[in-house]
């Protein structure tokens, strides 16, 4: 096929996709071999969600929805890490239960057996399953589980199973864990990390006790509006909320043998490439948009 | 094998099937076909794993046969009655025959109609904080424009000045206001708007709805490259630094 | 300030932990807002003709199957990704059963994809019936409804494969999209296929914008399969909705303003005594002292409709359950694994 | 009110609609109901036609009720478990919270039952394919086999999960080669395939926002405008000069803590004040305004199904 020579206009405006595609591919991979820190200024809803987990009784339990999978360990599995670790550090017991995905289970268990792992390097106590921590599985229906645990927490995880510290199969509310709650109303708060709109389910349905929230970049705006109304007392949004969390952390335990940045840090860096790239891309467009305006005028002319 | 190849080629295997779905921003490929086509066969065979072990056993089969005496636990005896559920989801097949397929609707039916009763039960939890929080003050009680920071002041007077509504909170409030009333309005199907002020309002209202979609594309935007360098983190640190060329 | 209360006028204990406090209100606004449709489903009934306004992006339904029909290539439909059948999807499939209707006299083929069996099995019915009801029931290929992946990115995967396949000349994203909305959106896109999509995420809408031709925004994909077939019964359903919304804008714009003339234009006016739990009690000054504090935005009568706050501490005493499970300490400590 | 009492701490009494574990009993109990319900099938099949609608209605009617009566009937006010009801209208009471967590499950289930009928759908298409060798036979054979092996893998993965032995493979040192197996086609496949694709939109984002964030419109601008202002806000390094530049500006010699401290007016122009603002007085309200309109229309049409005022299907 012919070959017309186009404007500089004209390209920019038409970059061939493959083109934009490598770039991003090649943005994003190579500055992870160079981390470098960033600067940041921890917003005012991670800011919360900071302050209850470090200043919540260590004598209640916290119960956390972990509603997310591998897929998006991005920006959740640093969000949740984050979480456990603080409350790891302030020896607060928390029961995780899921209505998103049946893997969930594992992939937070996966999780907090790395963070184990890391305390044990460090020279801190193992957070021992059954006694500090438990899981109480999956619930396939997002919206009868949130119900009946606003309704009557003890009914809505009878049926459930754990094995105890010596292995034998027990009903986890027989758990230490959960020892003295009777109503949801017993934990100190619900904090839910969600890649999923489980976040909105919980919130029409479970208001005994109080709302903190982590979810993806995506679930950020929409929940923005449970946060300003109050419904929500704490929220974290996306990698940034990662950053702000990791960041203050490491504001409040300076010390060497806390393990305080992990994904928000490794990714932050990046993702300002990233979206300089986008940028970028956006200008060119326009600009190119306005060049061939530009001559189209001067031939009317 | 042992368990350090084993997770190398785990790996491998993750990072070529990656590979494999990225292909189809070249083209449509066969390389793609072939992932697509296992991506969806482990799926479903997944969902009929899943259907069982994650849902029908526990919701369904124990509550029928009951348990047997575990740890603490007594035994629980079995409720009967949830086996009818069956024959019902049974009727679902009826949808290819000719004759009788109008029996599928009535598990559907049922469906449906849980969903609607919950629908009328869970409307005003949502919705009902949001009016309440949708109420502000427009008057300024007072006739300071910005609202001065209270670092460092004490407890009462900044309670004081937290307590006064500013000119400047007015405005924002008037236009949380405009913006909400507004952009509803567009969303009145009904109403023909030939008054002037009307249609005006529900082009505004157009109008502003696009401001919280660009905030949503600015917000979503993060997430959506954060997972594309988790990704690559996971093909080049992960996979090639640390698994293949060992580490460090 | 005045105390909406109905409580001390029922039996104080027997009316229902949803109605303690100003509860009622939240069931009288949604049963009211039930009257509001059903009365109008009514009225429209009555063969009363209601208007409604322009919705382009279902003006472009015709159109797009049209042009399908000129390229001889399918029309493919995803009415989302809702975990199960319910209401956005039978609405989906309403607006797919008026192109497929289309489709199905210009003969042209339709694919729609499908995120789970329910779905599945609510779609083949109803499309069967389009065809059937066309009197062209031996031409509905029961492939043309298929099920694909229960699995998000499953069913993201093979929806673009079809795409890219089967070169589609027009695709309608309606229903429930999230993440992949853009994956369909984009690979429709790139073989230049018109589309026409709604979410109901308002997360997902900024992408179908960027990347479709017509867009439904939020509820304008309830209104369209009564601007399409203006059925009474959708009509009439329409304008009650209507007048709900317009029922929850003005409690609003009054309560707005209501409150502000009662914390007082240009100087604060002071409040003696805030409801607690249910009951009136003196303020707190803003020295932490008891006296006056300046009127918040709850203090007002509106306010209190909406958020009640019912007494704590009430307790009713029942006589003991007979046959009732007797609740056993929960054994504390890990336990004694046998 | 036996039926239906689901705490698991005690022994529960058996009465009509239960029978203790494992007994024959239950195991008759349980053949009737199925022979009942089987017998239910047919009585429906030989129903006239014009009986069909309203059998179909009064399904979901019944469906539908329960919520409806769980919304609006008085919920007991301070119950405690082993309490009994006052009054008919408190046991009524009663009886929809104990029921709520049961009630909750059949929707799950029932579309459960019918994972079949796609099942069917995915075979038939493939399957076809196949067996006539048509153009991309061997890409459904790829995908029946990967069903077979991800059903085989994972049922039998599970069976040796059941009992005790769950908690002992819980750690991976345990694991036999059927765990390695399902443990390489989930997590290392399946789950990988998730991410992959999901992490796909990145491309996409970018090339969308290329082509369609283009300054023609009011409406396009509003719309690249606010995005940007966002996406700037949220990359740290940029909000954080923007802030030391304010902060020189507004004469704190460069340092937005001092400034923030010194409760300088110039607070209100660093970035994240400015997104805040956008977010929580534009954004939030009109996001506020779709999601009531859809919440409304929701519910309308919740109400028009449950009361089957409208003919699903394609009636035109």
């Amino acid at each position: 096929m012919a070959k017309v020579e186009r404007s500089l206009g004209e390209k920019l405006q038409s970059l061939p996709k493959p083109v934009l595609y490598t770039i991003l591919i090649l943005v994003t991979s190579i500055p992870q071999f160079f981390p470098v820190p960033v600067p940041n200024l921890p917003s005012k809803s991670s800011v919360d969600v900071f302050t209850i987990l470090t200043t919540i009784p260590e004598d209640k339990p916290v119960l956390i929805g972990s509603d997310w999978t591998t897929s998006t360990r991005g920006e959740s599995g640093g969000l949740f890490k984050a979480m456990i670790r603080i409350l790891m550090r302030r020896n607060i017991k928390f029961a995780i239960y899921t209505t998103a995905d049946p893997q969930a289970p594992q992939v937070a268990k996966d999780v907090i057996r790395v963070l184990n792992e890391e305390r044990r390097v460090n020279g801190q106590r193992p957070y021992e399953n059954w006694n500090d921590w438990i899981s109480i599985g999956y619930f396939a229906n997002p919206e009868g589980t949130a119900n009946s645990i606003n309704n009557d927490v003890r009914a809505a995880f009878a049926d459930k199973r754990s094995p105890d510290a010596a292995g034998a199969m027990k009903p986890v509310m027989d758990s230490p864990v959960l020892a003295g709650v009777r109503s949801v109303a017993d934990f100190s708060t619900l904090a839910l990390v969600t890649a999923s709109n489980t976040s909105n389910v919980t919130i029409e349905r479970v208001t005994k006790v109080p709302l903190v929230m982590m979810v993806t970049g995506v679930m950020g705006p929409e929940t923005q509006v449970y946060y300003e109304s109050g419904q929500l007392k704490g929220l974290a949004i996306g990698l940034k909320g990662c950053y702000d969390l990791e960041t203050l952390m490491s504001r409040q335990w300076p010390g060497k043998e806390f393990v305080n940045l992990d994904n928000g840090a490794k990714y932050y860096p990046t993702l300002h490439l990233a979206l300089l790239l986008l940028i970028a891309a956006v200008v060119a467009g326009n600009v190119g948009m306005f060049m061939t305006r530009k001559r189209t005028v001067q031939r009317g002319s | 094998m042992d368990p350090e190849n084993l997770l190398k080629v785990k790996m491998g295997v993750g990072v070529l099937a990656t590979i494999g779905l990225y292909s189809v921003l070249y083209r449509e490929n066969k390389f793609y076909r072939f992932w697509e086509h296992m991506f969806l066969g482990l799926a479903a065979g997944w969902a009929i794993v899943a259907l069982w072990t994650e849902s029908l056993h526990d919701d369904w089969y124990m509550k029928i046969v009951g348990n047997g005496p575990e740890g603490t636990a007594p035994s629980t005896p079995g409720y009967w009655a949830y086996v009818l559920l069956l024959p019902i989801g049974i009727m679902g097949y009826f949808v290819f025959s000719r004759k009788h397929n109008w029996l599928s609707r009535i598990p559907i039916g049922i469906i449906l109609g849980l969903w609607s009763g919950q629908q009328v039960q869970v409307w005003w939890n949502r919705y009902g904080p949001q009016m309440a929080d949708s109420i502000k003050p427009i008057i300024p009680t007072t006739t300071g424009f910005f609202r001065p920071g209270t670092n460092g002041l004490d407890p009462a007077q900044a309670a004081s000045i937290n307590s006064q509504v500013y000119v400047s909170d007015a405005i924002t409030n008037i236009i949380f206001l405009i913006t909400l009333l507004s952009a509803v309005s567009y969303f009145l199907f009904s109403v023909e708007m030939k008054n002037k002020f009307l249609k005006n309002m529900t082009v505004l209202g157009r109008m502003l709805l696009m401001v919280g979609f660009g905030a949503i594309f600015g917000s979503t935007v993060m997430m959506r490259f954060t997972l594309l360098i988790d990704r690559m983190y996971f093909i080049f640190i992960e996979f090639l630094k640390n698994g293949l060329f060992g580490g460090s | 300030m005045f105390d909406i209360n109905l409580a001390p006028l029922l039996a104080q204990y027997y009316v229902g932990n949803q109605y303690r406090d100003t509860g009622w209100f939240g069931v009288a606004f949604t049963l009211m807002i039930a009257v509001f449709v059903l009365f109008n489903i009514a009225r429209a009934g009555k063969g009363k003709d209601l208007y409604i306004r322009r919705i382009p992006g279902l003006n472009a339904i015709d159109e797009a199957v049209g042009r399908a029909t000129e390229m001889g290539r399918p029309v493919l439909m995803v009415p989302g990704l809702s975990a199960n059948v319910d209401a956005i999807v039978v609405q989906a499939l309403n607006i797919f059963s008026y192109v497929s209707r289309i489709a199905a006299r210009f003969s042209n083929p339709i694919l729609l994809c499908c995120y789970n069996a329910a779905i599945y099995t609510v779609a083949q019915e109803m499309i069967r019936d389009v065809y059937q009801q066309e009197g062209l029931g031996d031409r509905f290929d029961p492939d043309s409804v298929r099920f694909i992946s229960d699995r998000q990115f499953a069913f993201a995967a093979g929806v673009s494969g079809l795409i890219l396949r089967e070169q589609t000349a027009a695709t309608f994203f309606l229903g429930d999209f999230y993440a992949e909305s853009l994956i369909f959106a984009e690979t429709a896109n790139s073989i230049g296929a018109i589309q026409v999509a709604s979410s109901t995420q308002p997360t997902q809408t900024p992408f179908f914008i960027a990347a479709c031709d017509y867009v439904l925004i939020g509820d304008e994909f309830y209104a369209a399969s009564a601007y399409l077939t203006r059925a009474p019964v959708l009509v009439g359903s329409l304008v009650g909705q209507d007048w709900a919304k317009m029922l929850m804008m003005s409690t609003v714009a009054v309560g707005s303003i209501v409150g502000s003339l009662m914390m007082g234009p240009f100087s604060q006016r002071m409040a003696v005594e805030e409801k607690v739990e249910g009951v009136w009690k003196p303020t707190t000054g803003l020295d932490g002292q008891p006296g006056p504090r300046p009127v918040r935005m709850d203090d007002t009568g509106i306010h209190i409709l909406l958020t009640p706050s019912p007494k704590g501490d009430v307790v009713v005493d029942r006589p003991p359950d007979p046959d009732a499970p007797v609740e056993e300490a929960a054994p504390v400590g890990a336990g004694d694994g046998e | 009110m036996t039926f239906l009492n689901l705490l698991a701490q005690a022994e529960t009494p058996t009465g009509f609609w239960n029978a203790p574990h494992g007994s024959g009993e239950l195991w008759i109990k349980i053949f009737l109901a199925f022979a009942a319900g089987i017998a239910l099938i047919f009585g429906l099949m030989a129903a006239p036609a014009r009986m069909r609608r309203p059998i179909v209605s009064v399904f979901t009617f019944v469906g539908g009720l329960f919520y409806v009566l769980y919304y609006v009937w008085p919920a007991p006010v301070d119950r405690q478990p082993t309490e009994a009801p006052l009054n008919a209208a408190e046991s009524m009471g009663f009886w929809l919270t104990d029921a709520l967590p049961v009630v909750a499950k059949f929707s799950n289930v029932l579309s459960g039952f019918l994972l079949g009928l796609g099942i069917f759908s995915l075979l038939r298409v493939h399957g076809r394919r196949l067996f006539k060798m048509q153009k991309d036979w061997f890409f459904s054979l790829v995908l029946i086999l990967s069903i077979v092996l991800m059903v085989v893998v994972g049922y039998w993965d599970w069976m040796t999960r059941l009992g005790e032995n769950s908690s002992r493979l819980q750690d991976p040192a345990k694991w036999t080669s059927i765990n390695v197996a399902r443990d390489f086609v989930f997590d290392g496949m399946l789950q990988q395939m998730d991410a992959a694709m999901f992490s796909l939109i990145a491309f996409y984002i970018l090339s969308a926002a290329y082509r369609a964030f283009r300054i023609r419109s009011i409406e396009a601008t509003i719309l690249l405008a606010t995005a940007l202002i966002v996406i700037l806000s949220l990359m740290g390094a940029v909000e954080y000069l923007w802030g030391q530049g304010i902060a020189s500006m507004a004469g704190y010699g460069g340092d937005a803590v001092a400034m923030n401290e010194a409760n300088s007016f110039a607070n209100n122009f660093t970035l994240t004040t400015i997104r805040g603002w956008i977010q929580s007085t534009v954004q939030t309200p009109s996001i506020r305004a779709i999601d009531w309109g859809i919440g409304i229309g929701a519910l309308a049409m919740g109400l028009r199904l449950w009361l089957s005022l409208e003919r699903t299907g394609g009636s035109s």
